[in-house]
């Protein structure tokens, strides 16, 4: 299991490179969130983050990902600081013996990362600053888990 | 007791710092936002809404009626938008 | 959209270069199949496929998994011939505005080459030769979409 | 007229061969496997049980019903097992 909250980019494929290398590994799942863009205005996203309580959130939410799905591997990482459209926000990676699991792992730890872990995102366009409102579907995709 | 007192995001702009060490007798988080309030108006307009406030009492998400007894740090955000 | 039914095997780290850089991609969503060797006697597994129905097939699928979600990308690598176990099987990769969609997409599309992609795996052990049979679960898995 | 008909799988194992080209007026695939398992007994095992068996009649997968009028190749196979 891998856990690492940092303000450096990720090299997607770096990172994958010996990901569940495991015999008993027969499926392998790799999220990553990007910045978007919708209405051309973004200058950039800042991502503020609680540093102590980001490491031990995460681990928490991975080592209960990784129990609950018997995972063979686990890697979450995610950037705070300044980002710019197309730029990685996250990524989650995990590993199983089977694809339902690999699949369900990695978006329990989504569901969970997007509404539990201490990150806030705040988009500073042309036309000012706004924090992201956290979504109602957000809290509610906690529910089927 | 004296506790470390962190705010992020609005919650921080609002108050105007991201962090200060508060002495206070304050028995529950609940307490500890009503000393706040009666400090300053920053402070009133920070903690209008507590619906739309989350709170973590060191570094482990909870409700605004914990104790407080033993705590070292308190922390006061919005919801959180990560991944 | 790029579909490739190949013997040769893949660079996931090569294939994901680039995959899904649009301004309006939010979320990519990459799944890896390998080779399991569960009882540690495989020997190898060996790949049938239908050559002219395999290209058709995925092709159908992935252009139908772009329209329902909206992607922004989409690829899908399938190989066949003798593999051993660790090795590469296939992927998928879907790139969307959103989470729910990459996600979503991605779980179709395996669902589908499961069971409706013309591939047949022998599992080749020390005691023996065995075709793999289809899971009734497989089957089960297409009734979601 | 003449179509192409493949087998893949445990069911060219049975049939011995990958492919052959036969001539024929089965009007539907049913048809087409009647008069196979009519041949040889190595044709009457691969196609014993149907439900074990999938069909495709021009790289499309099809059911046992299904019309041959200008097919030109017909393929059976067990379930698929890809992914």
């Amino acid at each position: 299991m891998r856990v690492s909250v940092q303000s450096e980019d990720f090299d997607l494929a770096d990172v994958l490179k010996g990901f569940g290398k495991q015999p008993n590994t027969g499926a392998t799942v790799s999220f990553t969130g990007l910045v978007r863009d919708d209405t051309g205005t973004l200058d950039h996203m800042e991502i503020e983050h609680y540093p102590g309580m980001c490491d031990a959130a995460i681990a928490k939410i991975a080592e209960e990902a990784s129990a609950r799905w018997a995972l063979t591997d686990c890697l979450v990482i995610h950037r705070f600081g300044k980002l710019r459209s197309g730029d990685q926000i996250m990524m989650v990676a995990t590993a199983a013996r089977h694809r339902v699991e690999a699949f369900e792992a990695a978006e329990f730890l989504m569901d969970y990362l997007k509404s539990r872990a201490p990150f806030w995102k705040k988009e500073v366009t042309r036309d000012g600053a706004d924090w992201v409102a956290a979504k109602d579907a957000d809290e509610d995709a906690l529910n089927r888990w | 007791m004296k506790i470390d007192v962190l705010y992020f995001a609005w919650v921080r702009e609002r108050i105007g710092e991201p962090r200060e060490t508060v002495e206070t007798s304050a028995a529950t988080v609940m307490d500890l936002v009503d000393e706040l309030k009666a400090r300053e108006p920053r402070y009133e307009l920070a903690f209008s809404d507590l619906k739309s406030l989350r709170v973590a009492v060191d570094q482990e998400l909870t409700e605004f009626d914990a104790p407080l007894e033993g705590a070292r740090e308190v922390a006061f955000f919005p919801p959180m938008t990560g991944g």
